[in-house]
């Protein structure tokens, strides 16, 4: 895969322009850096991410704490955590980052209570992100509930290139999702409990589709991101047609930046067969699918 | 007062700074030098090395606690070989000294770690673990027993020839004073305390730990008042009269956190989980530290260890 | 699933709820009933007795550290005599099950306490705080000699009478599985554990150790994963076959924190520090272990302990 | 000393109603507090306090840390916070609760952060407020530094009586202090650096006064809160001049409510004279000056 770590990440300070719930389950954070970081974000790719330090936000007050939540909400956390980028926009020196997030934990139940003006900690950019291969005219995107952000970044930049694209988006229902379609790329929703779109999970969906369009599979790519047993779904469909297939993967993080090795995906060697552990915050997040053992 | 001498007497070494970054931490340095001057440390301590490659623990390998964090990477490294072979010419960049963490499942595992690095001269010493909780044999075994610490002592010491050694203690037992008088009997020319503290989180709805290795490492800010603790007793109870150096560390965050410890009898401190939050903590901790002693009029950082009154 | 059965059989006692307050965190019960029904909890465990009244330490006895604080009280207790005198009759009021800690400076000084206490009927059964770190002589040196803790265990054993007898052991060594068998041995009903862990903090202004006993327990959320870890242990290598209780604790906040130790092995759990924050802590995680039991069609709480996979 | 303790206290939910810095040193918290809160706090003595949970709340942006408190900054707290009160109103079952503060550390820095809607946890009333002495006509208030703010509530209290009240307020520097007077009550300030009023302690102020005013020692009583220092150099005037003195001390506490036996003050039994240990939460924080070992 093409090397697209910038070299110039660093800890900066980034200060909160908003931060709103949309939908049931996610908020969206947008923030604005300036100088350096703006610098070192420029040319960050989709799949991306960088380390947010929440630990110093308050917690919402008690009442606005979900119940199954409460017990965790308790936890005092030290981990910075990574999030990868829902859209990222550089002009000059100053540059808008914004973020699709889940409220799971202690760290992101902080987040939630950033307001306009707030300031955070970021690193970043991290990682290799999404490589777009310029060869291919057909990009498909699979997304799963929380993967979804990474893709709208991702879809936003592949709409700068000629290569058609088009979305499958899955969710538990249609009220969990961020949006009902990705900005100019036709969008095919599916949700477990059939409230939106086809009714089923995004890989019978995917499958579907691949069958009875038959898209030339030497043109085409795709890109997924979600939870690991779906892209692992998606990567066995991938081989099935041949279809060349790049997975975003998640891993408790420590660091992010290669100094703790907590992060390690287990993949096989493609020259020597052999199967080690690459680490997802470096050699990662992204992947290309037949590398990685599911 | 116009300058603090920041460099401190280590065994024998002249480093440049108090400050350390803690074993398994901190990469192979490259990582780090993205963010600081690495040339800075008084010294870096690489993950530890053992005779075969180790690809580590099964994932999850991290959990968070309160203000702390377990792992159990399960010494995941390269191997010795190849870390020869590939990691030393790298740290030929950097002007920092290195210090080479050992381990290994049985004392000849060691041995020959030590033998096979004794010759580079990029590498300033070596640290020796005698207490990682996440491997099954050998590691905390050895690091409770003080006949078993005295004979890994002697002998990695002998197979590094003149490079400096550093033993690691667990705080995993009832006195840690006995197994750090066993490691300066051996012939240990530094302490390193302490290593992390063996721990366990378990998913309530699962019913399972959230390890795969079920068990971890305790470290970070939690553990940092029994660290202190255990350093100032064994230099008031043996590193002191032995004259051995004591690199303090476990849960350092801030300046204020490494003052502590070399009140406490600390000559250096290490720095570990502090980094995976701000990877350039260890800069910022020399930093502080000139101020806290320019602000104190103390001239020599050395005249920090042991001053608790 | 109607109802959750919430009772255990804690050594031969039926207790209403496998909830208790941990000793020297909750006054004499009187303080702690402004705030909740101490009429649910489990058993009630007093702060230390000892024979005679002691003033405890000079202040500052308590400092904070990160998710955790550490005390240095130093036992103070008005004394056995006293205690019968004026504050159990007042525990007649209660329909709880009270524990009364026993501490002391040598094994005559416990069976003493035993045996003043042995005859009255308000009192379910001991503790015994063989493991403070707080007092210079006895305390920690007891709890970490397999030895001495068998001496003293089938002494206040015998001295109790018919009563329970808790033995409470420190986290302060190197194989925690060694003194429960010597406790389990001696005869002990149950096992309570962990105890705090020794720990300093220094004022880095003055460098002083903060508290005026210089050293202090260590307390709170910080250490859960070690006791969560420790309780586990012991579980499995000796309260299980041996069919001892294990009465666990350590930095328990919530619901889930409780859990975690009873699905570890322990068949009740004891709350300490988190009383401070939230003097009904106890109650609500009484409540919320109900909640959890339902939600995951758990018939009788009994059936969590051990069931760690 | 008349017991004073409520009989209600309990752990209640108070919102912010503003919070603002005043002068150099104090910040100024108004709390909302209702129903059974309300009635809790309605007898409050001044004096008597309330333990506060803090931990929830966010800290200040780095660049408004000042220095000297960056490394506490980072300390995860989770004990509560002790803190009187300078003015308590309660109407029906509503009430305000005011408090002046100073920023000393990790609880105090996240304190600074609260605005107005926030909610945090209180437990209060608790302990003995001072005790108004019917009998006395001349009531003595000698504050240093941050033990102005239980006698701005006393004087208040005072004020409802027929005592004529003096009030000697010592600081480091004039704009150290939360008031230049305190309403309705002779108020004479010393300062250390001379920058207002008296130049010197206020222990010299206060005796300088009793040399020259000569009042009624029968009839008098001092009130006092500060620094330790200050206050054990109060009570030996009190003793000197022979007049009855109450001290509000401070301790660190782990509980405030006399669990922990970690706030010790070390009394003299009037009886049998014998030294022992007093809770400063329970059984203060207001003692008689004669009964504390200093
Ligand atoms: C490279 C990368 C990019 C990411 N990008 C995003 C993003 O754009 N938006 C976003 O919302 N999150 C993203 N995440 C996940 C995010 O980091 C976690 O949601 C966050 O760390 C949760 O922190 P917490 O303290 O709130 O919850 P924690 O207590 O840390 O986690 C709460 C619970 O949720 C579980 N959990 C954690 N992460 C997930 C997950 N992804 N899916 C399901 N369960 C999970 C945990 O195991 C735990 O049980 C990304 C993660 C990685 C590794
Ligand atoms: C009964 C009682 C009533 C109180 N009322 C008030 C009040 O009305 N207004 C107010 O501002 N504070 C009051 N305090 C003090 C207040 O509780 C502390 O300032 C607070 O706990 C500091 O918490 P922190 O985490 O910010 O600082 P910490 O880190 O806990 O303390 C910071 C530093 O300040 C020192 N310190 C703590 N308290 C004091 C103090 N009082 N004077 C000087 N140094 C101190 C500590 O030793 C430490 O070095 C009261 C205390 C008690 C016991
Ligand atoms: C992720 C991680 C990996 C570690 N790996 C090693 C290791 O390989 N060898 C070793 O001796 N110590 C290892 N340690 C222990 C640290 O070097 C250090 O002793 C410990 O974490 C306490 O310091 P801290 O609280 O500052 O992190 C590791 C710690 C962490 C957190
Ligand atoms: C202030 C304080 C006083 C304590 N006093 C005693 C005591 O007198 N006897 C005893 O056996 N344990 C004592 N303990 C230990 C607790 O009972 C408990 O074992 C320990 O605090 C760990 O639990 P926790 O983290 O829930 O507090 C004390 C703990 C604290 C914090
Ligand atoms: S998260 Fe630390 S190495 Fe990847
Ligand atoms: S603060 Fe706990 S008893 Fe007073």
């Amino acid at each position: 895969m093409e090397k697209c770590t910038s070299k110039k990440k660093g800890v900066f300070n980034a200060s909160v322009l908003a931060n709103e719930q949309i939908g049931e389950c996610f908020y969206r954070l947008s923030l604005a850096i300036e100088g350096q970081a703006a610098e070192a974000f420029n040319m960050t790719k989709p799949g991306q991410f960088a380390e947010f330090e929440l630990s110093n936000a308050s917690l919402p007050s008690e009442e606005k704490i979900p119940n199954e939540l409460a017990d965790k909400a308790l936890r005092q956390i030290i981990l910075r955590r990574p999030f990868s980028f829902s859209d990222i926009e550089i002009t000059g020196n100053k540059g808008k980052l914004e973020v699709l997030y889940c409220v799971l934990g202690p760290a992101t139940l902080r987040m939630k209570t950033l307001s306009p003006g707030d300031k955070i900690s970021i690193i970043g950019p991290l990682g290799n992100g999404f490589s777009i291969e310029r060869e291919k005219t057909l990009a498909i995107l699979v997304a799963g509930g929380m993967g979804v952000p990474p893709l709208l970044h991702l879809a936003k930049e592949l709409s700068k290139s000629k290569t058609k694209t088009i979305a499958f988006v899955g969710a538990k229902s249609g009220s969990q999702l961020p949006c009902s379609e990705i900005k100019n790329v036709q969008t095919l929703i599916s949700t477990d409990d059939g409230s939106m779109g086809f009714k089923g999970f995004v890989t019978a969906m995917l499958k579907e589709w691949l069958v009875k369009e038959k898209p030339d599979v030497s043109k085409a790519i795709i890109y997924t991101c979600g939870p690991e047993i779906m892209m692992a779904g998606v990567a066995k469909i991938a081989g099935e047609f041949g279809i060349g297939c790049q997975v975003s993967l998640e891993r408790v993080m420590a660091c992010g930046t290669g100094l703790c090795q907590g992060c390690a995906v287990k993949c096989i060697d493609k020259k020597t067969k052999e199967a080690g552990y690459k680490l997802c915050c470096k050699d990662g997040p992204v992947f290309w699918a037949d590398e990685v053992v599911f | 007062m116009n300058k603090v001498d920041l460099t401190i007497d280590f065994a024998g070494l002249k480093l440049k700074s108090p400050v350390f970054t803690a074993s398994g931490t901190c990469g192979y340095a490259d990582e780090l030098d993205d963010f600081m001057d690495i040339g800075r440390l008084g010294g870096f301590i690489t993950k530890s090395i053992t005779i075969e490659k180790r690809d580590g623990n099964p994932v999850p390998r991290i959990v968070e606690t309160n203000s702390g964090m377990l792992n159990a990477i399960g010494l995941a490294n390269v191997g010795v070989e190849k870390f020869i072979a590939e990691k030393l010419p790298l740290l030929k960049n950097y002007k920092t000294p290195f210090f080479v963490n050992i381990a290994g499942k049985t004392i000849d595992e060691y041995i020959a770690v030590a033998e096979k690095l004794a010759q580079f001269e990029q590498i300033a010493g070596f640290e020796l673990n005698i207490s990682c909780p996440n491997v099954k044999k050998g590691g905390i075994t050895f690091g409770t027993d003080p006949q078993l610490i005295h004979q890994i002592t002697s002998a990695v010491k002998k197979a590094g020839g003149k490079k400096i050694l550093i033993t690691k203690l667990t705080p995993n037992v009832t006195d840690i004073s006995i197994t750090a008088k066993a490691a300066i009997e051996a012939g240990t020319d530094a302490l390193s305390m302490i290593n992390t503290f063996t721990a366990m989180v378990i998913d309530i709805e699962t019913r399972k730990p959230v390890l795969a290795n079920r068990t971890g490492g305790l470290s970070g800010p939690a553990i940092k008042p029994i660290a202190v603790y255990l350093v100032n007793k064994v230099y008031n109870e043996v590193a002191k009269s032995a004259n051995v150096p004591i690199l303090g560390g476990g849960g350092i965050r801030s300046t204020a956190d490494a003052v502590e410890f070399l009140i406490a009898g600390a000559t250096a401190v290490s720095i570990g989980t502090a980094s995976f939050i701000y990877p350039d903590t260890a800069i910022k901790i020399i930093d502080g530290i000139e101020d806290y002693c320019r602000r104190h009029k103390i001239e020599r950082v050395g005249d920090l260890t042991g001053s608790l009154k």
